[in-house]
């Protein structure tokens, strides 16, 4: 096996390069048979490593998911130790942070929708409920749409539509939203940065 | 924040005053002891209850809610009274040398150009005297007595011991104690900072609270320097991003200003927003609003904004002048049945809004609410909440499933202004996709709809550029966060005359600074303070881990990337004398080596301000240049004023005859009710989260775990008010106000003390605010039935942490 | 036998951020339960069957009339000198090889001898399962060089475990540095405990903290004197059959006629 | 407790732990205990380094002489034989031969490190063939007692180093490539431990020690389902995989040689999926 050496190496791998265990005389069979039968049971799982920051307050605490590459299902996650904020240490909802994914049963999973003096949730699928939406939209725009001010000043303002939220969401989708408002001439835009 | 978290470590006093960060932001408290324990930081907790912050810091001070400024007031007259003042730092880097316009005065609790009945101040007598160039004339001996520091010491003269301490309820001990502490932080190998969240922020006198402790730390020299500054600890993990890209109806993405009907054209716009200073000086560094604003018109409008359409200026809507369409705005209009439809993104304002039962009501007269969120809440469900007949109500609501933070791509901003990228995890469950999805799913089916039937004024719809989706048609991050950074929209050539440097940039190329953006519509730029989060090879450097610190003082230059320009603290020019010689070398912020700044990213490359011909001043985003301690920007008055809350237990303002803030809105309608200085009503009342909750509960009500330590809604009650009212620990009782009433469990505690204010026992109580009727069944239902409809006046966020209620069993 | 392995829990850099009550039921893989607020922030109320730890919130005025709100982490002492092992008659409670205690819950008879005889009262009896359950100090964890769950997740250092005689030293150092009625509390009772706090009040002064808890008296007793001495009584009455045997032959039925109602212990 | 039966019960708890290794634990066993006596006995030296040039990436081992003149060889090697000699009873008439030879006439343990890389193995097969043994007898005594002395000079470096925050892949005093990482479980921080020297540095969880690839995602891992601990770290960009002890506390103290060589079954799995060890070492070359 050729070593490639790096820069300033001065000594190769240690106890010897070359000499192998089995040369010496050492049984590895127990070794080979435990590595074969973990193999065979389908027990080596090969996972990622994810680096995300956590959802709660604003201190911004690094956190790194464990992700098992087959079921791509989270499956442990912990501070993040190169993290010069947190240190790898988190508080107590940090480190509940595991029971916001689909680990926890009240996750929304589906479009649902709730028909006029219905009482209950419907399931719809999302084609249906964006275009269900684009129609309102455009109906309650055009409807309520104010070209002039009272005095009469070009204001083309959409006063009947409001946008609120959220300080939750990533900065690209924040920017996506108060782009989007602005074109539709929405004014009453807010969030919880005002709560 | 003006500095960051870790910079708390570099403080000698930490003042917590307005937050309860050991309950909230346990992260930020390890910065904070580790301050006491490197540098033997004395901890002051200064908040109307005592808090597992206070069982951590050297001292706890309980003052009445809603009295701060009064606090801090009195602490401006001690620092001034008796010279702790930074004499060096206050003459050169604040305006205490100015002069104020002769017309300028105050008198009784007003400043001059009051108009009470539209309760609002013209501004034009509130300026300051310029010589004939047209710079301010300066008296830098201080002793003209209509100088700014002459003016400051005489208006707050008025703040004596005795008068603070019967306002606040706070010992003359007590404050004389915090006072001498914290103002011995005003020379040079000292810093003092402070933390603050809701605490300050949630009043009618909000904005003028945090304003007296930015004076406070002009005046000690605590601003731009390490460990000093003014914090803000933030609630929301991205409050910081979604303030800067701001879906706020006052601003455009990067603070800009929203354009208002008077200002027809583009040019009158940038006219009106470009301030101009005289004072070579003076670096006023928004003289470059034209460059921002053009290059934000480009990014939304892509090459259909053109020189000739203005940029596409006339298609943004236009504001009212004086208008405002705050949250508090929009459940009013609401409620008065004129607005129609609501998307309610990743929020819960039927629990979080202030007075729920209007907002309820108001919810109930929509047509139509689309709700994206990761878990359901009061909001998307008010047509089954309590008191609602379903068969009533006529809104179609759409809950629309959304992706939770590990389970999407893209950069969050801390509020120290990091904005670290973040990556995907795992796939959202079932049919989730991510809010940025949702956006542009939405808006693509409005724009085709557009397109193809044609409606009411469809440029703006039609013109946005909206191209922000990958090959597969999925929402494309990257895109989104470039078109952010800015792009140079031709060739461009680029000289720096000082440097003698030529670079040449292609089309399409990423823009490295906001100094390259340009006015002339050769370049885009969706948040000219986010320019430089891209190199200009496209390097993304918000994803950098880098752990070098090469001052020690914990900046991390190379983690993420910090706006504007990768600074870590803002202004840290003030943390040199003018020669740029740093004051304190034991913590080297910034130093001039003659030819340039080494240490954290300079406040601008100029040379320090002693250098009369290229030298700035440090204050470069201020139109002088310096620090404002009379500051006409604010609504209501150049100098922080004591006002009681709009529902207080006093008839009149020891003070002067305001009683209240004279420039808040006041929101007349049947359900706005107020009940001041009423016995019906007697008690003092605030509001706040706890540790094991966050925010309105709709993430964490959720997490049985969490649940299981803070079950359901309780007031907390002073042990004296709970002996006279005859009330046990742990019974059920109703909080009542004129507006609403709750019922939760009382737990009765040492924690809140009676006050003694005008010579009067005065008792207060809390609730915290995060639950809701949904979840679970019987934890009782949102605090904000209690909390009345006003704001501060500059910023309109509500007065939850000052109002009168009343305690009876249930 | 491994070194001892003890866990301190300092009081005074605690902020009752109940991430360690999270992290326990956790790793423990135990069920949140419905609870009520009564008046305080403590919740749930005690230990419990599936609470093996408890942060109790007391709020204290000194004798200087000083408001001080004390927070203390409840849960098992791990004694030297446990009395629940001394009465634990089917060995489900016993020594681990760091000291502390263990508990086989497959073992447990539910017999409810331990709830009664800990000093501390930590064991909590379940219905459901008719077992009792208590902290094992993460048995399973330290075996494979992992801290327990508590100490892993408590963010301001209050919690760390290690060697006795290191932590001891830590303990005994932090209530010099902190001073005045200071104190380290666990080392001097059932023969040293293996959880031992560092208090900044007089142990007197918190709520269910004993002042100086001991065996209970009646199990010394049962346990230490009379369960030694009936054996030694019984082994006496085998060598003495035994040596009968051999001095007289096989003992025959009808030599004494009190045979029939055989000896009690 | 001493130092020697604190790591005696630790190598027991391995091998207790981890049955399948037993015949190799075991056969190094006295070697190990060997080696921890000679750390106790052989005296400290002050670390002589610069600062600048560790910032730099430059190892100790560059910087200044870590062997002395005074080192002990002689009696390291002899003790060394003995202890390998009832450690691998194949190789024990190997191991009594060295000590009767360099009894009569010392082994120039001096001349060897002085040609160190370059002629190594010409020093060793001239030697085995004057002493009539196998070289690999040779080459395992000559190179556990370099370590042994290597292991307690690294220990006087801990401070120096710590304050040059080193963050190269390879190791601060000797240069080499590590062997086994530790992943500690309060902090989640990686420290990686040299395969020639056993020194432990703290490195980033993200980049490749080997290549120094920035993998922005983080560096992808295998683990045994229901034994998180034993994990091993990959690199896609070098091919490369380093044993990982995962989330583990030093509640009691360990011997990571032992460790390592317990988990040698990972080396088998990895090599087997195709990638190459960082560092090769006794137990990792199959």
């Amino acid at each position: 096996m050729e070593i490639t050496r790096r820069g300033f190496l001065t000594m190769s791998g240690a106890i010897g390069s070359g000499i192998a265990l089995s040369s010496l005389g050492i049984n590895l069979k127990p070794t080979r048979a435990y590595a074969d039968e973990l193999n065979k049971a389908n027990k080596i799982k090969s996972a990622k490593q994810v680096s995300t920051v956590c959802c709660y307050c604003s201190v911004g605490c690094g956190l790194i998911c464990s992700v098992d590459k087959m079921t791509g299902k989270i499956f442990n996650i912990e501070g993040d130790a190169d993290h010069p904020i947190n240190e790898g240490s988190l508080c107590a909802k940090g480190a509940g942070f595991f029971d916001l994914t689909e680990a926890n049963k009240y996750r929304l999973k589906k479009v649902q929708y709730r028909a006029p003096m219905s009482d209950k949730w419907e399931e719809k699928d999302w084609d249906w409920a964006v275009n269900r939406i684009a129609r309102l939209v455009k109906d309650t725009r055009d409807k309520g749409f104010v070209m002039q001010n009272s005095k009469g000043e070009l204001v083309n303002r959409c006063e009947s539509i409001g946008h609120l939220g959220s300080s939750n969401v990533d900065n690209e989708e924040c920017w996506l939203m108060s782009v989007k408002a602005r074109a539709l001439g929405l004014v009453y835009i807010d969030h919880q940065a005002r709560v | 924040m003006t500095n960051h978290y870790i910079d708390l470590k570099n403080s000698d006093v930490i003042l917590i005053m307005g937050s309860n960060a050991a309950e909230h932001h346990p992260i930020a408290f390890k910065w904070i002891l580790r301050a006491k324990e490197q540098n033997g930081a004395r901890l002051i907790h200064v908040d109307p209850r005592y808090t597992r912050t206070s069982a951590r810091c050297d001292y706890h001070v309980p003052l009445r809610s809603g009295t701060d400024i009064a606090f801090l007031g009195g602490m401006i007259n001690y620092i001034l009274e008796n010279n702790k003042y930074f004499k060096d730092y206050v003459l050169n880097y604040t305006n205490a040398s100015f002069i104020v316009g002769k017309d300028f005065y105050f008198k009784d609790g007003l400043f001059s150009g009051y108009n009470p009945a539209k309760r609002k101040y013209s501004k034009d007598t509130w300026v300051l005297e310029k010589d004939g160039r047209g710079i301010p004339k300066r008296d830098m001996t201080l002793s003209n007595p209509r100088c700014v520091f002459q003016m400051l010491k005489k208006h707050f003269s008025r703040y004596t011991l005795d008068k603070v301490s019967s306002i606040t309820g706070v010992s003359k001990e007590d404050l004389t104690k915090v006072y001498a502490e914290y103002s011995a932080t005003g020379v040079k190998d000292k810093a003092g900072t402070e933390c603050y969240a809701l605490g300050w922020t949630h009043h009618t006198t909000g904005s003028q609270i945090i304003r007296t402790m930015a004076i406070i730390q002009l005046l000690l020299g605590n601003m731009g320097i390490a460990g000093g500054g003014v914090n803000a600890l933030r609630g929301e993990p991205n409050v910081q991003g979604s303030t800067d890209h701001c879906i706020l109806y006052g601003n455009l993405p990067g603070y800009l200003k929203m354009p208002v009907a008077s200002l027809d054209t583009l040019e009158k716009y940038l006219k009106k927003c470009t301030p101009v200073s005289n004072d070579p000086q003076s670096a006023n560094y928004y003289q470059n609003y034209p460059k921002f604003f053009v290059s934000f018109l480009k990014s939304m409008f892509g090459d259909k904004a053109t020189k000739e359409n203005g940029f596409g200026y006339s298609w943004l809507p236009k504001m009212d002048d004086g208008a405002a369409y705050s949250l508090m705005h929009l459940f009013e209009k609401m409620y008065e049945g004129r607005v129609k439809g609501l998307f309610a993104v990743g929020t819960d304002p039927a629990v979080s809004s202030p007075n729920t039962a209007k907002v309820r009501k108001a919810l109930e007269k929509l047509d139509w609410l689309v709700g994206e969120n990761i878990f359901d809440n009061e909001t998307y469900c008010f047509w089954k909440g309590p008191g609602v007949d379903p068969k009533q109500v006529k809104t179609e609501v759409f809950l629309l499933p959304a992706s939770a933070s590990m389970e999407k791509e893209g950069s969050q901003s801390n509020s120290g202004r990091w904005v670290q990228w973040k990556y995907k995890a795992a796939d959202a469950p079932g049919d989730a996709i991510p809010v940025g999805e949702i956006t542009i799913k939405i808006m693509q089916a409005v724009k085709e709809l557009y397109a193809k039937e044609g409606g009411v004024q469809p440029a703006p719809i039609l013109n946005l550029k909206w191209d922000y989706t990958d090959a597969k048609g999925r929402f494309d991050v990257l895109k989104v966060s470039k078109q952010i950074n800015g792009h140079f929209l031709k060739d461009t050539v680029i000289e720096d005359k000082d440097k003698k440097t030529r670079t040449e940039f292609k089309k399409g190329q990423l823009v490295p600074t906001f100094g390259m953006l340009h006015a002339d519509g050769s370049t885009s730029g969706g948040n000219w303070i986010m320019a430089g989060s891209f190199s200009a090879t496209g390097e993304n450097k918000m994803t950098r881990r880098g752990k070098d610190d090469p001052t020690g003082l914990g900046l991390y230059p190379n983690w993420s990337y910090a706006w504007p320009v990768n600074r870590r603290i803002i202004y840290n020019r003030a943390s040199c004398d003018i020669h740029g010689k740093p004051y304190n070398p034991k913590r080297k912020l910034l130093e001039w080596t003659g030819d340039k700044w080494v240490g954290d990213v300079p406040d601008g490359p100029w040379p320090p301000m002693a250098d009369r011909a290229k030298g700035k001043y440090p204050f470069i985003m201020k139109q002088d240049g310096l620090g404002a301690l009379f500051g006409p920007g604010m609504t209501e008055g150049p100098f922080p004023e004591h006002y009681e809350p709009l529902e207080g237990p006093l008839a009149k303002n020891p003070l002067s005859s305001q009683l209240i803030n004279p420039a808040v809105e006041i929101f007349k309608n049947d359900m706005n009710k107020v009940a001041s200085a009423d016995e019906k009503f007697p008690y003092v009342c605030t509001t706040y989260s706890c540790t094991e909750h966050w925010c309105s509960g709709a993430l964490t009500r959720w997490q049985l775990w969490l649940l299981e330590m803070q079950p359901e809604l309780y007031v907390e009650i002073g042990d004296k008010l709970a002996q006279e009212k005859g009330i046990r620990n742990g019974e059920k009782v109703k909080v009542q106000s004129a507006r609403g009433e709750v019922e939760c469990v009382a737990m009765v505690t040492k924690r809140f003390r009676p006050f003694t204010i005008e010579g009067k026992t005065v008792h207060q109580v809390g609730l915290p605010f995060n639950y809701g009727w949904l979840f679970p069944k019987d934890g009782g239902d949102s605090t904000n039935f209690l909390t009345p409809t006003v704001g501060d006046a500059n910023t309109f966020c509500p007065e939850y942490k000052a109002f009168m209620v009343n305690v009876k069993k249930a | 036998m491994k070194a001892e392995i003890v866990k301190l829990i300092d009081t005074t850099k605690c902020t009752a951020c109940r991430g360690c009550q999270v992290a326990c039921k956790q790793w423990n893989e135990m069920p949140a339960m419905r609870t009520r607020n009564r008046g305080s922030y403590q919740n749930p109320p005690d230990l419990q069957w599936n609470t093996w730890t408890l942060i109790r919130f007391q709020e204290y005025v000194d004798d200087k009339g000083a408001f001080k709100w004390l927070f203390r982490k409840d849960g098992c002492m791990h004694c030297t000198d446990a009395a629940c092992v001394k009465v634990c008659p089917s060995g489900a409670l016993h020594y681990s090889e760091y000291g502390t205690v263990g508990l086989k819950s497959s073992l447990c008879i539910g017999c409810k001898e331990c709830a009664s005889a800990c000093p501390f009262d930590v064991p909590k009896y379940s219905h459901a399962d008719d077992k009792i359950f208590k902290c094992d100090l993460c048995l399973s964890r330290i075996r494979t060089n992992q801290s327990p769950a508590c100490v892993k997740s408590c963010p301001t250092g209050a919690l760390t475990i290690g060697p006795k005689d290191k932590m001891l030293k830590k303990a005994y150092a932090r209530a010099k540095e902190l001073g005045g009625d200071a104190n380290v509390y666990g080392d001097k009772f059932v023969g040293g405990t293996h959880v031992i706090y560092v208090l900044s009040e007089k142990p007197e002064v918190y709520e269910e903290l004993p002042k100086n808890p001991a065996v209970p008296a009646s199990i010394v007793l049962w346990k230490d004197i009379l369960k030694p001495f009936s054996l030694l009584v019984a082994g006496g009455t085998i060598a003495g059959a035994f040596l009968h045997y051999i001095t007289h032959g096989p003992k025959l039925p009808d030599e004494n006629g009190h045979d029939a109602e055989g000896k009690g212990e | 407790m001493s130092r020697i039966s604190e790591i005696e019960n630790a190598i027991n708890d391995i091998i207790e732990r981890r049955p399948h290794s037993k015949d190799a634990v075991t056969a190094f066993k006295p070697v190990l205990l060997e080696k921890t006596r000679w750390k106790e006995k052989l005296e400290p030296v002050s670390p002589v380094t610069d600062v600048e040039q560790l910032k730099k990436g430059i190892p100790v081992i560059r910087q200044t002489k870590l062997f002395l003149p005074g080192d002990p060889w002689q009696e390291i090697i002899l003790s060394l034989s003995s202890a390998a000699g009832d450690g691998f009873p194949e190789f024990r008439k190997d191991f009594d031969t060295i000590k009767s030879s360099i009894r009569k006439s010392p082994l120039p343990v001096h001349d060897f490190l002085g040609k160190f890389p370059e002629s190594d193995e010409e020093f060793i097969s001239e030697w085995s063939r004057k002493m009539g043994i196998r070289p690999d007898a040779l080459s395992f005594v000559l190179f556990t007692a370099i370590r042994t002395v290597l292991e307690k000079r690294g220990e006087e470096y801990r401070d120096h180093i710590k304050a040059a925050d080193w963050d190269e892949g390879y190791c601060p005093v000797c240069g080499s490539f590590p062997s086994l990482a530790i992943i500690q479980e309060k902090t989640g921080r990686r420290k990686l431990n040299c395969s020639n020297c056993a020194f432990e540095w703290d490195f980033s969880r993200v980049d490749c020690p080997y290549c120094g690839d920035h993998a922005p995602e983080g560096m992808d891992f295998f683990f045994i389902d229901g034994n998180q601990q034993e994990s091993a770290y990959v690199c896609h960009k070098c091919k490369r995989y380093i044993i990982t002890l995962n989330q583990v506390s030093d509640l009691t103290p360990q011997d990571r040689e032992a460790s390592s060589i317990s988990l040698a079954h990972m080396d088998m799995i990895m090599q087997d999926k195709g990638f190459a060890p960082m560092a090769f070492c006794a137990w990792n070359v199959f």
